[in-house]
């Protein structure tokens, strides 16, 4: 039903006679209904755009406290301990006298290796730091802790996401489109079996997209810990910063809508089983696919945007 | 038409019918298309991983390659390829206005005025801003 | 029946009476200050205020018109039935006029486009950071629950530092001195709002916006927050004093500073409490 | 007939009264909602009106069961003021009119005057009304949570929203206001998408576009605005609700606090929210005045006798409404703290809106002259609907005009500008709906004596309310605040004369509706039987039985021509429905009909 010649669903025509319809009511409303998405959509991620294009300096930082004046503090020093090495009491009591830190947050530090930060020290305190902790046999660099506008891709002091994770998982949920696409072909053909299958298909490679996604957010919000500069709490949440809300808030509102989307294919997985769907009357199959593309195509934009950029 | 005969293929009534069936029945498109968003999605990773530290080309390759890769899934995926004019009269308009929407926002969060102090000397320069 | 018009053109006529009764009561025309009420005291009160008076003649010429045109059609055309119960007259079967569409619509849209132009410069002038007066900041005024707090630069000229004096509720300035001050809010959203010198800006978190503003007239006047704030929001009222020279501002300041010295207080004293409220 | 959209008429009650998937129920069904909604969100006008007219004066029996405080002597304390402007706002703007002007006049006429069974959707349509519950409940269950219903202003501003530190409201309130406000707007959502497909796809034969009246093309560009607008406002509510939620940092800038608050990260924009607000909110007063304009336009061009002026015209202002209304949110930001230079755009496409507004205005009078203009109730409301809508659009003007918006900005100018719309324009067009649909609705006939008793104490009693907050408002009056005369200036005793009047008339106006709620439910019950056509109108809805039937037609109607041919020459009647032929010697105006 794709040729700009072909008749409507018959199940859904319009009586004989009326005024010559471009299409069928659902196809009217699922496009309207994408319409509003992309608005829904638009106000999420346009938000993101700018806050991600206009943020000063002053907006986003996690390396120092909200207050913190960062024009002072704009090439403070700190050591980023690489390895811990075998002597974790010695690191952690070098760490605690060379900045008077807390039990606690030596503690965070040491668990964030590779990647711990050691902040609040002058060039000086750094070098002898860093000398400190190499005598000890941990792997130790000093560092420029300049403030970054935003956290940059690849750049694991400041930025928490997995783009490798995330790419396969682009790409799985990519395939899914293509399998969808391909379940929607074979009803229009009339095979029912081979719909089933690729329904089947679309409905795992989803749920995969979404498991992965669960696995990640189980990682930033409580299974790894993070340096400072992704979070002072050590875990990635909504509230450390301007880029976890806005992440935690487009991603989640993705994955729901990904959710929404495993949940109609289940049905219509069901549905195809129960041989509802035929070469006539495969609406619910097409609306579902378009519904699923369109998930497919935000996830494509905030992908790049979100984590490539 | 009954249970029986619906698995058969429909017989194209026009040759602009038969010509889309055709067209909608070789999967050969789809897979291929599959293939080339595989490999704009290699792509996009490639190109975020070496061009990292210069935003300026990565923002405009990333932007496009993705922008490719959208205009891929919806034109051949969703059928836009297919459909009448009407789906771009209801697409269009919301692409317009959320370009709109976006554009109307960087006045105000992106073109920041310059900071405020004691009367500045025209060429501030690299100024740092005061905080908070 | 037709005598219903009666009542819209009353409706109409009353209007046009309260609008034209106002500028001859102080009460009901813009604020101005009691002793001189035909005195705008700000220049750019005087450029709003002739702005004003433009799109209200223009405004009220094309409300006459209508509702002149609207009673009339109603009065004329109402419906009559001649002595055996018949309408009196047939209506008119016409389903409009290119020529009048064309009219009314180029003709309104050029006084829009006009209108429109018209009010750029004055805009920019009041706005546009480009226009502020390129004198030192008078003083910094934030915006908070439910308070204007006024910091001075002090002796050294510079806001920020130890001398600074503070006051609350409290912004003093010089007649006929274009008078810079930085707007902030430390808490929500509050409107800085001078309704004698028409003069409205919303202080927002996280913002610092440069207001500009002057007086041609010694003495007090009101300073209002426009912004709903919370509960506290219709009281938070401030002071504004024009000072007739600036010696006189200077000897105030100077006198302020050795109170807030002697007082040891280096933040503004006197939280509003919870017990205050009407 | 191959319509899908037949089904039996349901035999159970409950499933042909309550849970019915039948438009026209559920057109009744919103009336309804939306009628009761009107009398609380009225009650909540008089106190406020009770305040600013007599500051802290106790109100009779209300102030000991709304608050009690003794410590304060029955006086209302300010942050209930707060919460009663911005409840007031919400019901009315939220549940109200928009319900009842789309809910309503939009379920009920749009199957009806396209010609077709039901909508295209009819289990969406039920879902659409019946999701409008949680919205009632969280509503009124706000009433009743700690710290009371939100105080933060209809427009909801962060980080007076977002804070629970803010304000009482701010606590749990605003919670609840958010998803009350999500669930209507999911509603108005489904709904538009609803009446969309409706309108595209299920017209009856020969019901060209250009062949619909001026009610179906106005509700039809009323959903595509909300369709369009609308999810950016569910962006933004969403993006509130996680701040306050979530914690998440959208609309608060950096280390932000409030009073004894902690610090938040921050890192946000308070301006971000009122982009994202005013993005649909601006193309919401377009929801609220458009169905309005076409309910006055076929009504005027009834009454008339006489073809709408200009009806390809009047199609396209709408359309230019519409469209422009997209771009000119920025005018409620003028003295935001948002970029100047932005502002002096914003400034132009707000003055051209004014333009297809001023060519509809025109185009009703060219309706009127040289009609036979017939004095029903509906006619009348109509025409004060164009009387009053003169006056809200002209006072536009002055707001548009970024140096004039500087002094009136947030003063009672606006409140008196909207109330013109919204009063003067929406809900005259509502009560000239109600006249004139009544019959087809209900099957029954209204008292036009007790109409015109309503219309007129209403006329009188709505300028009286709300011309001087025109005055009062360049006086320098701010809104949102429950004593004046806190200020020098609002002292003044012509302002506290005029804040008096205004309360009285406010009060009488209230009492003018009862003449209207005696009628309505006394017509209801009792009111004469209705003929089918009892105005003699041409639309397709009167072609059928009063109340239509289960499923509207007995067959589907054949459309000839646009609805507005009335006194044809030559005819024998001077109406001519839309499913009779022209006569042979008629030819239409190409551009005008």
């Amino acid at each position: 039903m794709t040729s700009a010649d072909a008749p409507p669903h018959p199940a859904h025509r319009p009586s004989a006679d009326a005024a010559p319809a471009p299409a069928t009511p659902g196809k009217v409303a699922i496009w309207l209904f994408l319409a509003t998405e992309i608005m829904f959509f638009t106000g999420l991620l346009g938000s993101y755009i700018v806050f991600r294009a206009g943020s000063p300096p002053t907006s986003y930082s996690n390396l120092y406290a909200p207050a913190a004046q960062l024009d002072r503090l704009k090439d403070a020093r700190g050591v980023v301990l690489g390895a811990v090495g075998p002597d974790a009491d010695g690191v952690a009591g070098a760490i605690a006298s060379a900045t008077g830190k807390g039990e606690a947050e030596v503690a965070r530090i040491l668990a964030a290796a590779p990647h711990g930060v050691v902040n609040g020290l002058d060039e000086k305190g750094a070098g002898e730091l860093t000398a400190a902790l190499g005598k000890l046999g941990a792997k130790a660099e000093a560092a420029s802790l300049r403030t970054s506008n935003w956290p940059r891709p690849y750049d694991p002091l400041t930025n928490p996401l997995s783009i490798d994770l995330t790419t396969v998982n682009t790409f799985i949920l990519i395939c899914s489109s293509a399998t969808m696409v391909l379940a929607v072909s074979a009803i229009q053909q009339g095979r029912k079996g081979r719909c089933s299958l690729f329904l089947l298909a679309t409905l795992v490679l989803g749920g995969t997209f979404l498991g992965v996604q669960v696995f990640e957010y189980h990682e930033l919000l409580e299974g790894r810990s993070y340096p400072i500069g992704i979070s002072p709490t050590g875990h990635f949440t909504p509230e450390v910063s301007l880029f976890a809300s806005c992440f935690f808030t487009v991603t989640g509102f993705h994955g729901l809508h990904v959710a929404a989307g495993v949940v109609t294919l289940a049905i219509v997985f069901l549905g195809s089983l129960l041989g509802r769907f035929s070469a006539q009357d495969f609406g619910a199959v097409e609306y579902a696919g378009l519904y699923w593309h369109f998930v497919d195509v935000v996830w494509i934009l905030l992908f790049t945007i979100v984590y490539l950029i | 038409m009954t249970e029986a005969d619906a698995s058969l293929p429909i017989v194209p009534a026009t040759p602009a019918q038969a010509a889309a069936a055709a067209d909608v029945e070789s999967h050969a498109p789809y897979l291929k298309i599959l293939f080339a968003l595989f490999l704009l999605t290699v792509g996009e990773y490639l190109f975020a991983r070496f061009l990292k530290d210069s935003p300026g080309p990565l923002i405009f390759g990333l932007v496009l390659l993705a922008s490719a890769k959208a205009a891929l899934v919806a034109w051949y995926f969703m059928h836009l390829k297919y459909e009448r004019f009407w789906v771009f009269l209801v697409i269009g308009p919301a692409l317009l206005m959320a370009f709109i929407l976006t554009l109307l926002l960087f006045p105000d969060f992106v073109m920041l005025p310059d900071p405020l102090g004691e009367p500045v000397p025209a060429t501030s320069g690299e100024a740092p801003r005061p905080a908070g | 029946m037709r005598y219903w018009s009666l009542i819209f053109a009353l409706a109409a006529a009353f209007s046009v009476g309260a609008f034209a009764y106002a500028p001859f009561s102080p009460d009901w025309w813009l604020p101005n200050t009691v002793a001189e009420p035909g005195h705008v005291v700000s220049k750019a009160g005087r450029e709003i205020d002739a702005l004003f008076i433009i799109i209200l003649w223009l405004t009220g010429g094309v409300f006459v018109a209508t509702q002149a045109a609207l009673v009339w059609a109603q009065f004329r055309y109402a419906d009559r039935l001649d002595a055996e119960g018949k309408p009196a007259r047939p209506a008119r079967y016409f389903h409009g006029s290119q020529r009048l569409e064309v009219i009314w619509t180029i003709i309104p849209a050029g006084i829009l486009v006009f209108l429109a132009l018209y009010q750029m410069s004055t805009w920019a002038d009041v706005k546009f950071r480009s226009a502020a007066p390129r004198t030192p900041v008078l003083a910094e005024l934030t915006g908070r629950q439910f308070q204007w707090m006024v910091k001075y630069p002090g002796p050294d000229g510079k806001v920020g530092t130890a001398d600074d004096l503070f006051t609350v509720n409290d912004l003093h300035l010089v007649k006929d001195e274009t008078a810079l001050i930085h707007l902030k809010s430390s808490d929500v959203i509050h409107s800085f709002f001078l309704p004698q010198m028409r003069i409205k800006q919303d202080a927002v978190p996280g913002m610092t916006i440069p207001v500009w503003f002057d007086c041609d007239r010694a003495g007090r006047y009101e300073l209002a927050c426009a912004e709903l704030c919370g509960w506290g929001h219709y009281k938070m009222r401030g002071d504004v004093v024009v000072h007739e020279t600036r010696a006189e501002f200077e000897a105030w300041q100077a006198a302020k500073l050795a109170e807030q010295g002697r007082s040891q207080v280096g933040e503004p004293e006197g939280e509003t409490s919870e017990g205050d409220r009407q | 007939m191959s319509d899908a959209h037949v089904h039996p008429r349901p035999r159970n009650p409950l499933t042909r009264y309550v849970f019915s998937t039948d438009h026209k129920v559920i057109a009744v069904q919103f009336l309804f909602s939306g009628l009761i909604f009107f009398a609380v969100g009225g009650l909540l006008a008089m106190i406020i009106r009770w305040q600013l007219a007599w500051p802290w004066r106790p109100v009779p029996i209300l102030s000991k069961w709304l608050w009690s405080a003794p410590a304060l002597g029955g006086q209302m304390p300010p942050e209930f003021y707060n919460k009663l402007f911005t409840m007031h706002a919400t019901i009315m703007i939220f549940f109200v009119i928009i319900p009842i002007l789309t809910g309503a006049f939009g379920n009920f006429l749009i199957p009806l005057m396209i010609g077709a069974r039901d909508m295209a959707f009819p289990k969406l349509n039920m879902f659409s009304y019946w999701i409008m519950w949680p919205g009632f409940a969280f509503l009124l269950a706000s009433f009743f949570v700690e710290g009371g219903p939100s105080e933060a202003g209809w427009t909801g501003y962060p980080p007076l929203s977002t804070d629970p530190h803010a304000a009482p409201g701010s606590l749990n309130g605003q919670t609840y206001w958010l998803l009350a406000l999500l669930c209507a707007g999911i509603s108005s959502l489904t709904g538009s998408i609803n009446y969309i497909t409706t309108v595209v796809m299920l017209r009856a034969p020969g019901m060209k576009m250009f062949r619909m009246p001026m009610t179906v093309w106005s509700l039809f560009i009323t959903a595509l605005l909300q369709a369009f607008a609308l999810p950016v406002l569910t962006s933004a509510l969403v993006m509130q609700l996680l701040d306050r939620t979530a914690g998440t940092n959208f609309f608060s800038p950096v280390g932000a606090s409030v009073g004894n608050g902690p610090a938040v990260t921050g890192g946000g924009a308070p301006l971000l929210f009122q982009h994202l607000f005013w993005f649909y909110s601006h193309p919401a007063v377009y929801v609220m005045i458009l169905p309005g304009m076409g309910i006055a336009s076929d009504v005027i061009s009834t009454f008339s006798r006489k073809p709408l002026f200009g009806y390809k015209p009047m199609v396209v202002a709408l359309a230019a409404i519409a469209g422009l209304g997209f771009i000119v949110w920025g005018h409620h930001m003028f003295q935001s703290g948002m970029n100047p230079a932005l502002g002096a755009t914003f400034m132009v496409s707000t003055m051209m809106i004014a333009l297809p507004s001023a060519i509809k205005v025109f185009n009703w009078i060219g309706t009127m002259w040289g009609g036979r203009i017939q004095y029903t109730s509906a006619m009348l409301n109509a025409m004060a609907f164009v009387s009053m809508f003169i006056i809200g659009g002209l006072s536009g003007i002055f707001m548009a005009a970024t140096p004039v918006d500087i002094h009136i900005h947030d003063t009672y100018f606006i409140v008196g500008h909207i109330h013109y719309v919204l009063f003067g324009g929406s809900t005259f067009a509502i009560f000239a709906g109600v006249y004139y649909w009544f019959p087809k609705i209900f099957g029954r006939t209204m008292n036009e004596g007790l109409g015109k008793v309503h219309f007129l104490f209403t006329f009188i009693f709505m300028t009286g309310t709300f011309l001087f907050m025109h005055i009062v408002g360049w006086h320098g009056h701010m809104r949102r605040i429950p004593d004046p005369t806190v200020y020098e200036f609002l002292r003044a005793p012509g302002v506290v004369w005029m804040n008096q009047f205004m309360t009285i008339c406010a009060f009488a106006l209230g009492l003018a509706q009862v003449p209207f709620v005696l009628n309505f439910f006394y017509s209801l019950v009792a009111g004469p039987k209705a003929e089918a056509n009892p105005w003699k109108a041409n639309s397709l809805e009167w072609t059928t039985a009063s109340p239509p039937p289960h499923y509207n037609f007995e067959d589907l109607p054949r459309v000839f021509h646009a609805p507005y041919e009335y006194s044809v020459p030559g005819g024998e009647e001077d109406y001519l429905p839309q499913t009779s032929p022209l006569p042979p010697n008629i030819t239409l105006d190409p551009v005008m009909a």
